[in-house]
């Protein structure tokens, strides 16, 4: 088998890059974030960049730091809130921003690695998001038609690898990870541990190996949380 | 007496039914898991990837890897499943989820509701509530009824852009509870006041026509 | 919590069967098939189903049942070959056919579950299949539209199903099931054990309990083999 | 000498790469698993839901729950994973599969390829055929060169229904090896003789125009 196993972020992301690309980044918030990678991309100093994620980092985390270097020149997320920076490149006008709803940007990066280029929807219908996209009529009810996203590289983070590729996911820090693993040319994922083959229940695999091209165990897991709750708990 | 936050997060959880899912929105509408009837039970989905949240973690327990849509930390119950977000909004826009619970800027009576961006003023982006008046069986709007400059939130027509058109099906504000005949183009039914509302009140402060249910009208 | 455990197949089927009425049912070949509840749906005698399945059984077991005692009006299959009955029935022209290629199947059936009214594929362009369908180009690439399909009752076989209807199922007995669980107005699954919630993995649930509305533990479990292929132990 | 079907089997073996995922039909296909070659890893997927195809199982062994795709009892091994039928279309009709190798009943210089039925005569099914043959980076058809009345099964046009159009990159018969430019609209290439097999044995039997490898026309 061809070695899936790279020794780090640089070696993982080695020749992958190129001015003018499309990157897709798992995350919801800052959970689920290819941590480790994404300051290997800012170190590259690769431009121009398309970028497919659910949100733009938060302040110094994530995506954010590509957003700082002024390394993204389009984002594609269904939401930007609580990014100071984002809103200031936005409003200056330094940033393209296409706006998706989430569900209907899941659907796209879905139907990417699936080879399923256009569907129809009922979200957005009579709303900016339809615009100058085919509406249609199915079944008495107005469906928008929506494109599928595929990306150059994809980045993703797991919680295990093992040596095939096999991908699991930890709780809500899933999320995109599995979807965009499907969609990229290149799927490149980071990994809090990696196993040898047979370590995971094959019932249990959330990406077969077959859309992971190259694995690195996390230099950086921070793991940030954005909004601690907590409850006390009941006197004995 | 207007209904406070609270008081309307506990009307909107009369709406819940046993053995319902629900999606709730940030907000008032987290509030409402607080006052969910005794013997009903409902299953809260989270658009990032989970059926059944739990209660907030207890102190110095919360995982980084579980958090709701909100990006709190979240416990999880025995019956809870993770997915990803494809088949999480393949849930949601399937018409699988019974119930959501949303906040909004402004609701017409043609069952429109804007709730997720001025023009010129705020970039953040609809994040799933699009999805989620698109595809949940019943939708349900909890705001304050009036602005913070006074304006009635309940317009004829929206006019910031929509979330959805024609979606809405129950707006429940501070002062009262409105029923939207979505399926007939809209229409809004006055159905309940807040207790020492009067029905002027809410024709005074309401921009859009309605009309008042038979056993409200006969209170009057 | 409302019930969701019924006490066998006669309770689970109990008001939702009606002449005319579209059922799926799950199943690749004789594997993870609804063995209990299709003798139900026979002894039911409800008539002109419209039968959405990979297959249509094969002598004596499955699907077979329902050909057999002619209550199947159309089938939507993607293979019905080693079936004598129902090429017989087809050919003398008492049963109706629509045969999906067995991607575009199990995508239309995805579809009614998520929402999707349409989407386009390369599977079957320039064939029979895409005849009368629009065809589009996307990218310099031929595709063809296909619709969704759902249905009045969808009955799925999984391994185990905990009280809240969560489902796994076992090895290659998932096949249609997850996805056909997703895609009935009800959904009824039989499965070979009944466990408390919180018995199985919250990571690895195939079904989440949302989707599925009644459920029985198997009375028919025979599972039979339709092609026993083997090896010889070497000798030691 | 004509190829035995184990022979074109073995033939078809040497297209594989390491690292390949492969999908094999039923028939000859499958009996390329017996010739993988040395040092060359392959993984094959099963399209009724498994990555990672083991051996058959040892007698006494068999599980009901664990089939391929022609229904055979199989096994699995350390790497595999199972998921749902739409799942593994998604993996076939997306591109990730590297190769797939199919019986025919017909191929045409043009790439198409009629595999699935005779119209008035077989109702079986295409089953997965048609998603393989569009979805797959390359296929490959291993089949006699001729029918069992001596007909060429290698034509200009298909007559039969096809079960794709313009996707076939590779043709192992019996007799030789054909490649077709499907990028460029079809065109077939005479790239390799079965042992003893002419070049003039090959264009009688062949009723579609080829051209033939400069290697071969060297030779011959």
């Amino acid at each position: 088998m061809t070695n899936k196993i790279y020794e780090g972020p640089k070696a993982a992301l080695d020749g992958l890059l190129f001015d003018g690309m499309t990157i897709m980044s798992g995350g919801f918030g800052l959970s689920g974030n290819p941590e480790s990678l994404i300051p290997e991309i800012r170190d590259s100093g690769v431009k121009n960049l398309t970028v497919i994620s659910n949100n733009a980092g938060a302040d110094g985390f994530g995506l954010w730091m590509l957003l700082q270097s002024r390394q993204i020149k389009k984002m594609i997320a269904s939401y930007v809130g609580e990014n100071k920076l984002f809103e200031q490149q936005y409003l200056a006008g330094e940033l393209e921003l296409e706006l998706n709803p989430q569900g209907t940007l899941a659907e796209r990066i879905r139907a990417g690695g699936a080879g399923i280029p256009a569907f129809y929807t009922k979200t957005g219908v009579g709303t900016v998001v339809a615009e100058g996209k085919p509406v249609e009529e199915f079944e008495g009810q107005l469906y928008v038609r929506e494109t599928w996203l595929r990306a150059d590289v994809a980045i993703v983070k797991a919680w295990k690898a093992d040596t095939a590729g096999n991908l699991v996911y930890r709780k809500t820090a899933r999320n995109f990870n599995p979807n965009m693993a499907t969609a990229g040319k290149v799927t490149v994922a980071e990994v809090e541990e990696i196993v040898p083959v047979g370590s995971l229940d094959p019932e249990a695999i959330h990406t077969p190996g077959i859309y992971v091209d190259r694995v690195i165990k996390s230099t950086i897991n921070e793991k940030r949380i954005e909004k601690l709750t907590e409850r006390k708990r009941e006197a004995a | 007496m207007a209904w406070t936050r609270e008081e309307v997060a506990a009307r909107a959880a009369k709406e819940l039914k046993d053995g319902f899912y629900v999606n709730l929105g940030i907000g008032i509408p987290t509030l409402v898991a607080n006052y969910i009837p005794e013997g009903v039970d409902v299953t809260l989905q989270s658009e990032n990837g989970l059926l059944g949240i739990g209660p907030f973690p207890y102190e110095g327990e919360a995982d980084p890897d579980l958090i709701n849509a909100g990006k709190q930390t979240i416990t999880i119950l025995p019956s809870s499943s993770f997915f990803s977000s494809a088949d999480s909004f393949a849930m949601i826009r399937g018409g699988h989820i019974d119930l959501t619970i949303l906040g909004a800027m402004e609701v017409a009576a043609n069952g429109d509701i804007a709730n997720w961006t001025i023009p010129g003023k705020m970039v953040k982006g609809m994040g799933g509530a699009m999805d989620l008046v698109a595809g949940v069986k019943k939708v349900i709007v909890v705001m304050d009824h009036a602005n913070k400059h006074g304006e009635s939130k309940v317009l004829e027509r929206c006019s910031l852009p929509l979330t959805g058109a024609g979606v809405v099906d129950l707006i429940i504000t501070d002062l009262c509870v409105m029923a939207c005949d979505k399926a007939n183009g809209g229409g809004l039914t006055l159905i309940e006041l807040a207790p020492d509302v009067t029905l002027d009140e809410v024709k005074a402060k309401t921009a859009a026509p309605f009309t008042v249910a038979p056993a409200l009208a006969e209170a009057a």
